[in-house]
């Protein structure tokens, strides 16, 4: 076969699909991304609902869903002539480059006016830049690398802590823990998954722990999709610390409460930054060896808040499973933008900016965060964000710190009950 | 020293449990010559159902094997004369080559992807009151299901030492493997003994299966992640062959849980595809392997 | 100077001595047949003559220099073309592409090597199967490529195992004339590994009889067919039982 | 041919189909305002690059790698690298990190080709693995940050060719364009060269070949050679075009997985990994758009099965029954060259036609 014959094949098979492709497009008119259907806000949300962590990025989906549809049912966006929010999902599969051209599928096929998403740091920060080219604003509900913020970027917000505040209210609460019970703890192990999230932890925590008078006494990293984590438990129970410090994604948080309840390892407390240890499934699987475990997250159940407790039952009637932190971040972001768009008055990606960068908001339900309010700074942070450190008891997550927010029935456990005088 | 203890014994049962996985591995490559890619999510598929069978029908885990040996024997032996046989048909034909390796490459693609769409991205883990049980010797702390896993994993991979050793099928499988046409002329139809084979291949991943879940998550990726640790098992101890399969296993578990111990366990893992490679290079025919 | 000559050449595997301190010499323009029964080293001589194998021991040598510790490519390189008893053509070319790759070892330039490989297959009867995959084709056409493709690497010995084992006798008298021609007009010397007695001793010049790894007999064919350690070594059937 | 003799020619489909064809590739980003629709469509060009680089080992040679990623992944890093500490423009990183990835991909290649068959494989998936997770877990060599897991954000500097960035798509697509021309171009020249012919024959069968004089080790390096420095190259287009490099999406075997899927699929021969790129990246970008988030994992059982299917029932891949559908559509068309193929049965085959 001569190679004319070939080409001119092959040139016929692009052709049609390039066709195709064009023909699957739909949008395919001049319009801006602004007022592309008149009432309807399309939001285009980016997740990652396929790959190991497709379970958190269906908590955070189910988040967006229910805020959206009470939003939606109290008359929508008024500003808007009762205008509707649109959620127009796509996976990321966990993949930053899967997530940037998500990104740019949402704004340039879909028409999206604002995104949000994505909660891995590593999609969130190269999403956010495709965002930012396009000038459509990004609102950034749990990723929490500091970087994503640190870029002079102006159409990214984020609602959530970034890294550094995690780290630090972990070392803080330590170590008022310890002035309170007398016992303070000295020996801090580091135990966390080796990707971004991980690391970026570790890399914060060498600061916080020593500048807290404490010492490291064990840095290990593991791989996230480990088949056996025994040797790292095994580790941790020869550094012998008083606290540990967990960053891990659910099947890695699993194995490791297991492990450390089977091998009785003992020490005044543990504690998680989200994530894994945030997840429901993390309860279910852990059972009684979560127990009188902390976690520092965004949310609880019971933080003293109005609301909470009715936005958990909707949720918990409609999913039956109840909220954690990454769904509350998210519900809660949505009305952040709802707010916003009442004040933007337009559906116009411009605006919204504008109308986010202005946000002072003191009501509604994005108020079941700890949080008094929601302000953002010039990078995009939002100033008041705060965080809560629950711990498990009798199989729940009970608000434990700061005293804002803590539950008014239980006090901290510290240093929790040893393993083998549990019943 | 008591940790040091520890994580060799925690690295012995892991081991025997790896080789457990891998031996189902190095018996197909033994017999066909093929490296079978789909063996994680084969190992995957076992789990699931060990795990419906424990959590819906409330089975003691080690007591599944009874229904689901069975069941997947029957699965793995319509898969590899219905699937896998046609196209090793030819591929013996024009002498060697990568279809049936490409073709199991597809078969974890769909499998995995398949559990993944039907019982959902979601972790799960059956907590049976064997889990959390220990036994503690001195200062000592021995997870049982992970001691039951390592000693059964040892009397199994004995057991399958045994059945081809000294049955009839099991003298029929290894001649299979070592010569396909003498085995033709003696009347013996080679391809049945592929489908046998594979089918054994699922019994040892059932088993397998039924040792972890006490133990262990499912997931829809959970097999993969014991499929990367027993291509280098199997080329550690010398594809084919089974003792080495339990000796690359027992490698592999100390390596992993006595490098984690001393440096970290992402230099585990470093090490591990280090070692991988250098057996690849140095001894390709493995520690046990023949020529 | 003979072309080809061992001497104790010898290779162990394992515990096993499959050749044993065989001496042979071919001479230039010869045709050398080498027989014995299954299992006698005849296949593992010639994949020791073509560097397949290392000898354990012994020497041989080419056109006066050592081919030992050579590999198969360099030996082919040097003028020794050979095809494989369990035959290996390549499957999914065709034919023509087959003997290309033969007569690529002198030519750098497509045209040239397609000329050379069409010349060849002509010589041997190939050219109506020309654009067939090698992998559709029979036994006996199959053998053909394997003896074109080394004709195209013009070589000057070329070592023949087993070349008519499977064929018809109308396709052995092909082959045969074929061994001759190659023989008479292009001037290459010949050893021929054949279990088809009848061609062998109507082709062969001389022949070395091997048995367990060890040279038993060698000689003129007549000679060797009367040698009674030959027809021991044959359980006493002579060749014509053999030849079956 | 002269210009006469063309235009002439341009009267029958076998022609005029073609020379159409070039013209939407040349005007696609105008005939369409979506940027979206182009992203994909770079996509294509560049899996078609890649796809390309792989089949030089892969397709010609027989040896079949499942971890190519790895040296997308060096070019990327290397021109990167280069890019963030050096400001060297893209276009000279990207020959640099085109040679190191070939020197690497030698260094690796030469005693992994002793293996044979499945160890290749087996080899492959170990050394891509080794530099995943080698680079997640580094962070800095001596003064360089790696950034380990995190990945490397490209600095902006700029819309200009000068520094490979460009705020619309339209340039990365014709970037990506002349890189595919230039890859067919390449396979075009190696498939038809004693080089083509020896590597078909190494993949075929090593030993008959070494009867022939062929050194299979030197062939497979230069292989090897040429097949990383495309992927090199692609990797620097990469990494300029989505401005973010990462272990995790550059570096993981999903990516080396996909990339040798576009060559199986579409065929060994020099259109094969194109048309395998045109098939499956719209196949994967249309199941995540029509189906993603609801049914996730969709568009891998799809992948999955079509390569069941091409290996039990096309092991030449898609490519020559294309072909045939082709020149039945001309010869119905009334092209007179292509009359011929009216009635034909069997699809066209030729040298090295795929797998084994």
């Amino acid at each position: 076969m001569s190679s004319k014959k070939v080409i001119s094949l092959v040139l016929i098979v692009m052709l049609m699909g390039m066709l195709a492709l064009t023909g699957c497009s739909g949008n395919k008119g001049e319009a801006p991304n602004a007022d592309t259907a008149v009432g309807e806000v399309k939001v285009g949300v980016l997740l990652p609902l396929s790959g190991p962590v497709a379970p958190i990025g269906v908590t955070s989906q189910r988040g967006y869903e229910l805020a959206v549809e009470e939003i939606n049912a109290a008359g929508g966006i008024k500003a808007l002539g009762g205008a509707k929010i649109k959620l127009i999902t796509a996976d990321s599969r966990g993949d930053a480059k899967i997530g940037m051209s998500e990104a740019e599928r949402l704004i340039q096929s879909d028409k999206v006016t604002v995104m949000t998403g994505a909660y891995q740091s590593a999609v969130t920060y190269p999403s956010t830049q495709v965002a930012e080219k396009y000038k459509i604003p990004y609102i950034v509900p749990s990723a929490v690398k500091d970087e994503i913020t640190q870029r002079g970027f102006k159409y990214t917000f984020r609602t959530c802590p970034p890294m550094g505040w995690y780290t630090k209210a972990q070392v803080d609460f330590a170590v008022e823990m310890g002035k309170k019970t007398g016992k303070p703890a000295k020996r801090v192990a580091l135990v966390y998954e080796n990707t971004d999230w991980g690391q970026s932890a570790a890399t914060a925590w060498k600061v916080d722990v020593p500048k807290a008078g404490m010492e490291i006494v064990l840095d290990a990293p593991y791989p996230a999709t480990s088949s056996d984590l025994t040797p790292v438990i095994l580790k941790i129970k020869q550094a012998n610390p008083d606290f540990i410090l967990f960053t891990s994604y659910t099947s890695d948080a699993i194995l490791l409460t297991n492990g450390i309840a089977q091998m009785k390892i003992n020490s005044y407390g543990m504690a998680g930054g989200g994530g894994g240890h945030a997840d429901p499934e993390y309860m279910k699987n852990t059972g009684k060896n979560s127990e009188y475990h902390y976690d520092l997250c965004e949310w609880s159940t019971d933080v003293g808040k109005p609301g909470v407790k009715e936005t958990n039952d909707k949720f918990k009637a409609k999913y039956g499973v109840d909220m954690n932190g990454e769904s509350a971040n998210c519900y809660a972001s949505m009305y952040v933008l709802a707010d916003a768009l009442e004040r933007a008055g337009a559906n116009d990606p411009e605006k919204i900016r504008e109308a986010l960068s202005k946000t002072n908001l003191s009501t509604t339900n994005a108020m079941i965060m700890p949080n008094t309010s929601v302000q953002f700074d010039e990078t995009g942070q939002n100033i008041n964000a705060s965080l809560i450190m629950i711990q498990v008891r009798d199989g729940q997550r009970v608000t434990v710190w700061p005293e804002s927010a803590k539950n008014p029935d239980f006090e901290a456990v510290w240093p929790v009950p040893k393993f083998e005088d549990r019943k | 020293m008591g940790t040091m203890t520890e994580a060799t014994i925690n690295g012995l049962f892991m081991g025997s449990l790896y080789g457990l996985i891998a031996v189902g591995l190095s018996l197909v490559f033994g017999v066909m010559k093929v490296v079978n890619f789909a063996h994680g999510s084969l190992l995957t598929i076992c789990m699931y159902a060990v795990y419906y069978l424990v959590m819906k029908a409330n089975w003691n885990s080690y007591l599944t094997p009874i229904l689901v040996v069975p069941l997947l024997f029957i699965f793995g032996y319509v898969v590899q004369s219905k699937i896998i046989n046609p196209v090793l048909k030819r591929e013996f034909e024009l002498g060697g080559g990568h279809a049936v390796i490409l073709l199991t490459v597809g078969m974890m693609l769909v499998m995995e992807n398949l559990c993944l769409l039907f019982f959902g991205a979601y972790y799960k883990v059956a907590q049976v009151p064997i889990s959390s049980l220990t036994l503690n010797i001195g200062n000592i702390v021995i997870s049982v299901p992970r001691m039951i896993a390592g000693i059964v994993s040892v009397i199994l991979i004995f057991l399958l030492y045994a059945f081809l050793n000294k049955t009839d099928m099991g003298k029929a499988i290894r001649a299979t493997g070592q010569d396909r046409e003498a085995v033709r002329l003696m009347g013996i139809n080679d391809f049945k003994i592929y489908n046998i084979s594979f089918g054994i291949c699922f019994i040892m991943l059932t088993l397998a299966a039924a040792l972890m879940i006490p133990m262990y998550y499912v997931h829809p990726s959970a097999g993969k992640i014991f499929e990367l640790r027993s291509f280098v098992i199997v080329v550690l101890g010398g594809l084919g062959s089974l003792n080495g399969a339990f000796l690359g296993g027992i490698i592999i578990g100390l390596i992993e849980s006595v490098t984690a111990q001393f440096l970290s366990a992402t230099t585990a893992e470093f090490l591990i595809f280090l070692v991988f490679i250098l057996v690849l290079l140095l001894k390709p025919n493995g520690l046990l392997g023949k020529k | 100077m003979s072309l080809l000559e061992t001497q104790k050449l010898t290779i162990k595997f394992g515990g096993l001595t499959a050749v044993d301190a065989v001496d042979m010499s071919v001479e230039k323009g010869e045709i050398v047949g080498l027989i014995g029964p299954n299992g006698a080293g005849k296949t593992t001589l010639f994949n020791m003559l073509t560097g397949v194998y290392q000898p354990t021991s012994g020497t041989i040598i080419f056109k006066g220099g050592t081919l030992t510790k050579l590999n198969p490519t360099k030996v082919s390189r040097l003028g020794i073309g050979r095809t494989f008893q369990i035959v290996k053509p390549f499957q999914l070319m065709t034919v023509l592409e087959n003997v290309m790759i033969g007569s690529f070892s002198k030519t750098n330039s497509m045209a040239v090597a397609e000329k050379k490989a069409l010349e060849v297959m002509d010589f041997v009867g190939l050219t109506s199967v020309k654009s067939i995959q090698a992998r559709n084709l029979t036994l006996a056409h199959k053998k053909r490529i394997e003896l074109a493709r080394a004709l195209a690497t013009e070589p000057e010995l070329i070592l023949l195992d087993e070349v008519m084992a499977g064929l018809n006798p109308t396709e052995v008298n092909e082959v045969i004339d074929v061994i001759r021609k190659i023989n008479s007009q292009k001037k290459i010397t010949i050893i021929l590994v054949e279990h088809v007695m009848q061609a062998v001793m109507a082709l062969s010049q001389r022949i070395y009889v091997l048995n367990s790894g060890k040279k038993i007999a060698e000689g003129v064919p007549t000679d060797v067919a009367n040698n009674p350690e030959v027809i021991k070594a044959y359980l006493g059937g002579g060749y014509t039982h053999a030849a079956s | 041919m002269n210009e006469k003799n063309i235009i002439a020619k341009l009267r029958y489909p076998s022609y005029y189909i073609p020379a159409l064809a070039i013209l939407i590739l040349i005007f696609f980003p105008f005939l369409t305002n979506n940027e979206y629709i182009v992203q994909v469509g770079i996509m294509v060009l560049l899996f078609a690059v890649m796809g390309s680089g792989w089949n030089i080992i892969a397709g010609f040679g027989g040896q079949l790698s499942l971890g190519h990623a790895a040296f997308v992944g060096i070019g990327a890093y290397v021109s990167t690298l280069l890019f963030v500490y050096l400001d060297l423009t893209p276009w000279i990183g990207m020959l640099v990190g085109a040679v190191v990835s070939a020197i690497f991909g030698v260094i690796v290649g030469y005693p992994c080709f002793k293996l044979k068959g499945a160890y290749y494989a087996l080899a492959t998936i170990a050394y891509g693995e080794l530099v995943r997770i080698f680079i997640q877990n580094t962070n800095q060599i001596g003064p360089i940050d790696l950034k380990g897991a995190q990945g490397i954000l490209l600095p902006i500097k700029g819309h200009s060719w000068f520094w490979f960035q460009f705020d619309t798509k339209a340039p990365y697509y014709y970037i990506a364009l002349v890189m595919m021309f230039l890859a067919i171009l390449l396979c075009y020249k190696i498939k038809n060269s004693k080089f083509g012919y020896y590597l078909a024959a190494i993949g075929d069968n090593q030993d008959a070949a070494a009867s022939l004089g062929v050194d299979s080790s030197r062939m497979k390096v230069y292989a090897a050679a040429i097949s990383s420095f495309v992927m090199g190259i692609a990797g620097t287009f990469y990494a300029q075009f989505l401005l973010y490099i990462g272990p995790q999406s550059l570096l993981v075997d999903t990516f080396s997985t996909e990339i040798a899927l576009v060559g199986i699929i579409g065929g060994a021969e020099v259109m094969g990994p194109i048309i395998g790129a045109f098939l499956l990246t719209p196949i994967s970008e249309a199941t995540r758009i029509l189906l993603g988030g609801r049914f996730i994992g969709v568009h891998l059982v799809v992948y999955g099965a079509i390569l069941m299917a091409v290996i039990t029932y096309a092991p030449s891949g898609i490519l020559p029954y294309l072909k045939k559908v082709y020149y039945k559509f001309l010869a119905l068309l009334g092209d007179p060259q292509y009359q011929d193929y009216r009635t034909i049965k069997a699809p066209a085959k030729g040298l090295g036609g795929g797998i084994k």
